[in-house]
C-alpha cells in the first residue's frame, strides 16, 4: 500500500503525502500558515491530536474566537485544508473520509462566499445552504457533547476518590446465597478467555486489499462508438442497459463526455434528469482518436 | 423472624403517630443498618422495604433519619461513614473527609482515566440512548469501535437490544455508570436537550438567518 | 471541618487523661470508622493505629467507646451492626439479632449469574494462574478488585499464596469451577495458547487477515 516516490503524483491531492501536492497546497494556504507562525508560534499540532474533523474544526474556530453560528468559515477553511496534509499514513487515511467530507463542505462554502450573490435561487444554492446548515448543526451538537463530557470527567474523578462499603459476606451468610447460574461449557469458557485476552483495541479488517477491477475508458469508448455508429440515436439508458457494475456505467459515461469533447457525438436532454439522447455526429472519425481518448484518466 | 415480632408490632404504631418517635432508636433503623452493612450494590427503597418487612414510607423516613444521624445531626456524634443515594439506591460510603486516609490504607493504583474520546462517546451514549455505534460515530465523526469496547469492558455501557431490521446493536448506560458519576438517575445529567432533539432540522430557524 | 469541632472535643475528653494530644486533626473515632467500613478481614489494633496515625492506646480506647456507642450505651441509638474483636482484630458485623433477617435477604436474592466482566476475569485467572490482581487488571485494562471479590465469595477462585517479594496475593481457580465447566482438571481447558505467550502482539497475525 505504501506508495513509492514515483507513484505519488496519482495520490489523492488533498491528503497526498508527497512533496508535490504538499507544495501545491502550501501555496494556497501559505498566508494562514504564515500568520499562524507569527501570531501563535506554539500552535503546531499533529492531526492525530484531533479527535475527528469536528474536533479540528472546533479548535480552529475557537482559535479565531469565532462563534460557530456566525463564523466566517472561509477564514478557517484554508487552515483546515492545511491540516489535512498531516494525514499522511495509511492508518490515518482510513479515517480520512469524514475529514474530506467536512473539507469539501468548507470549500463549497468558501467558494460560495467569494462569488457574487444573486437573487437567483437555484438548486445548487439551496443544496449548499442545506450542507451548511447540516454542518453547523452537527458541529453544534458535537460541541454540546464535548462540553458536557467535561462534566462527566469531573464527576468520574470525584467519585473515583470515594470509598464505598463493599465487603465480602460473612462465611455464615455466604452459604445461604443462591446457587450460581452457570451455563458455559468449557469451549464457551475458552472463547471467553480469547475475548478477555484480546487487545482492547479492536482489531479491524482493513479493506486495503480490496481493489475495484480497473475499467478502461478507452475500451468503453470503443464500445460506445461501435454502438452509436450502427444506429441513428441511442439513449444513455440503452447504452448501459444490462450492465451491472457501476464502474463500467461510470466509465461509459465519462467516455461519452470525452467523445463529446472530440465532437464525435451530440446529445440532447429535454429536461433536467430527463432522458439523455445520444447521436453520432462525427464528420470524420478515425479510430486512432480512440487511442488517445481518456488519456487524462490514465494512471 | 419470630424474635422480631415485637419490633414489627412496635414500629407501625410509632409511625401512625406521625414522626415524633420515629427516632433512629427504632428497631427499623437497626434492621435497615443490618442490610446496608452487607449489600454490595445500592439498594432501592422498595427492595429495602421488602428486605426489612416495613412500608416504603417508613423506610424512607428512617433512611432520612439515619442520614442525619450519621452526619451528626442526631443525638450521637458524626460518623466516619455516610449514607448516600447513588445509582438508584442507598449505600454506605466512607465520609468524603476521610477518603485520602482510606486511599492511603488500601493503597492500590488509581483506576486509569478515560480518554477524551471515551468521555465524549460516553456522553453521546448517555444522552442519546438507545443508540447504535454508527449513530455515535456519525455524531462524533470518527470511528468509535475501540472506544465503545473500552466502555463496555468497564461496565459503563451495555448492549440493550439489536435493531429488528438492521441487526445493529443499541447501547445504553448502566447503573454502574450512575454510581461512578455519583448520581442517582439519568435525570441528574446536566441538561443539553435543545441541541439533541433532531440534530440538523431544528437548527434552521435558530441558527441560520 | 469547623463544624466537627464539638465532636473533636466531645470524644477525646475521655481520653485526655492519658493522651492529651491525639485529637489534633480530625476525630479519631471517625477515622477509625472510615477504616472499619472498608476492611474485609479483622484489623489488629497496631495496624489500625498505623492506618489512622494515632497511638495504639488512644485507638484502643476509642474502639471501646465505639463498641459502647454501637451497643446503645453512648449518646446515640443502638446500631444494627456491632464492633467485635475476632481472631485478634476488630471488624464490623451485623448484630446477631438481625442474622435471620440477613439470611432471608441473602437467600431471597435472585439466582446469581456472573456478569460478563466477572466471567472474563475468571477466564483470565483460569488460564494465567497463579496470577495477581494487578496482573489481571493490566490484562483486562480495568480495575478488577470488586470482581475478584465476587469470584472469591462465589468460591470460584481462591488465594493461593503471597508473592515472596511484593506480598501480592496470587489467585487460582477452584474445583468448583472445574465442576461448573464439567472437566476434571485444568489440563482439560481448551487450549488458547498462542495468545498467552505474548499477549497482544501475537493476536494481530492470528486473527487479522
Amino acid at each position: 500500500m505504501a506508495p513509492s516516490p514515483d507513484e505519488t503524483p496519482e495520490t489523492f491531492a488533498p491528503v497526498g503525502p508527497d512533496e508535490a501536492t504538499a507544495a501545491a497546497s502550501d501555496s494556497t494556504s501559505a498566508e494562514s500558515i504564515a500568520s499562524d507562525a507569527e501570531s501563535e508560534a506554539g500552535f503546531r499540532v499533529s492531526l492525530s491530536n484531533f479527535d475527528g474533523p469536528f474536533d479540528l474544526l472546533l479548535n480552529l474556530i475557537s482559535k479565531h474566537e469565532m462563534d460557530i453560528t456566525e463564523v466566517s468559515l472561509s477564514a478557517v477553511t484554508n487552515e483546515f485544508i492545511a491540516y489535512l496534509q498531516h494525514l499522511d499514513d495509511d492508518e490515518e487515511l482510513d479515517q480520512a473520509s469524514e475529514f474530506l467530507v467536512v473539507a469539501a463542505t468548507l470549500l463549497d462554502m468558501k467558494v460560495a462566499g467569494l462569488l457574487p450573490q444573486g437573487e437567483l435561487v437555484d438548486a445548487e444554492a439551496v443544496a449548499l445552504l442545506e450542507a451548511r446548515d447540516l454542518l453547523f448543526a452537527r458541529l453544534l451538537q458535537y460541541r454540546a457533547f464535548k462540553e458536557v463530557s467535561a462534566w462527566f470527567s469531573r464527576c468520574l474523578q470525584r467519585e473515583d476518590r470515594r470509598h464505598v462499603r463493599a465487603v465480602r459476606l460473612d462465611e455464615k451468610h455466604r452459604t445461604q446465597t443462591p446457587e450460581l447460574v452457570w451455563s458455559l461449557s468449557a469451549d464457551d469458557f475458552a472463547a471467553l478467555a480469547l475475548l478477555a485476552f484480546a487487545p482492547k483495541e479492536i482489531p479491524h479488517v482493513g479493506l486495503d486489499h480490496l481493489h475495484a477491477p480497473l475499467v478502461s475508458i478507452r475500451e468503453q469508448a470503443a464500445i460506445v462508438v461501435t454502438l452509436l455508429r450502427g444506429t441513428e440515436s441511442l439513449s444513455f439508458r440503452e447504452l448501459v442497459s444490462g450492465i451491472r457494475e457501476p464502474g463500467i456505467v461510470v466509465a461509459r459515461f465519462i467516455s461519452v463526455l470525452e467523445l463529446y469533447r472530440h465532437a464525435a457525438l451530440s446529445f440532447e436532454q429535454l429536461e433536467p434528469l430527463g432522458e439523455l439522447t445520444l447521436r453520432w455526429a462525427a464528420d470524420s472519425w478515425s479510430d486512432e482518436t480512440l487511442a488517445s481518448l481518456g488519456a487524462d484518466y490514465d494512471r | 423472624m419470630t424474635d422480631d415480632l415485637t419490633d414489627d408490632l412496635a414500629l407501625p404504631t410509632e409511625q401512625q403517630a406521625e414522626e415524633p418517635t420515629i427516632s433512629a432508636e427504632s428497631p427499623l433503623a437497626e434492621r435497615i443498618e443490618a442490610i446496608l452493612l452487607i449489600i454490595d450494590e445500592p439498594i432501592g427503597l422498595v427492595a429495602l422495604a421488602a428486605a426489612v418487612g416495613s412500608p416504603v414510607a417508613a423506610v424512607r423516613q428512617t433512611i432520612e433519619t439515619l442520614v442525619d444521624d450519621y452526619d451528626g445531626r442526631g443525638t450521637g456524634p458524626r460518623r466516619g461513614f455516610e449514607l448516600r443515594e447513588v445509582g438508584g439506591g442507598w449505600r454506605l460510603y466512607v465520609r468524603e473527609d476521610h477518603d485520602s486516609l482510606v486511599a492511603e490504607f488500601v493503597g492500590g493504583q488509581a483506576p486509569a482515566r478515560l480518554s477524551q474520546a471515551a468521555l465524549e462517546t460516553l456522553a453521546v451514549i448517555a444522552y442519546k440512548q438507545p443508540v447504535t455505534r454508527s449513530q455515535v460515530a456519525s455524531i462524533r465523526a470518527v470511528n468509535v469501535d475501540s472506544v465503545v469496547r473500552t466502555l463496555l469492558a468497564r461496565g459503563l455501557i451495555t448492549e440493550l437490544f439489536a435493531d429488528s431490521e438492521t441487526g445493529a446493536i443499541n447501547y445504553g448506560t448502566t447503573d454502574a455508570l450512575l454510581q461512578h458519576l455519583g448520581i442517582n438517575s439519568l435525570d441528574e445529567l446536566p441538561p443539553i436537550s435543545p441541541l439533541l432533539d433532531d440534530g440538523a432540522d431544528g437548527f434552521d430557524e435558530g441558527v441560520v438567518r
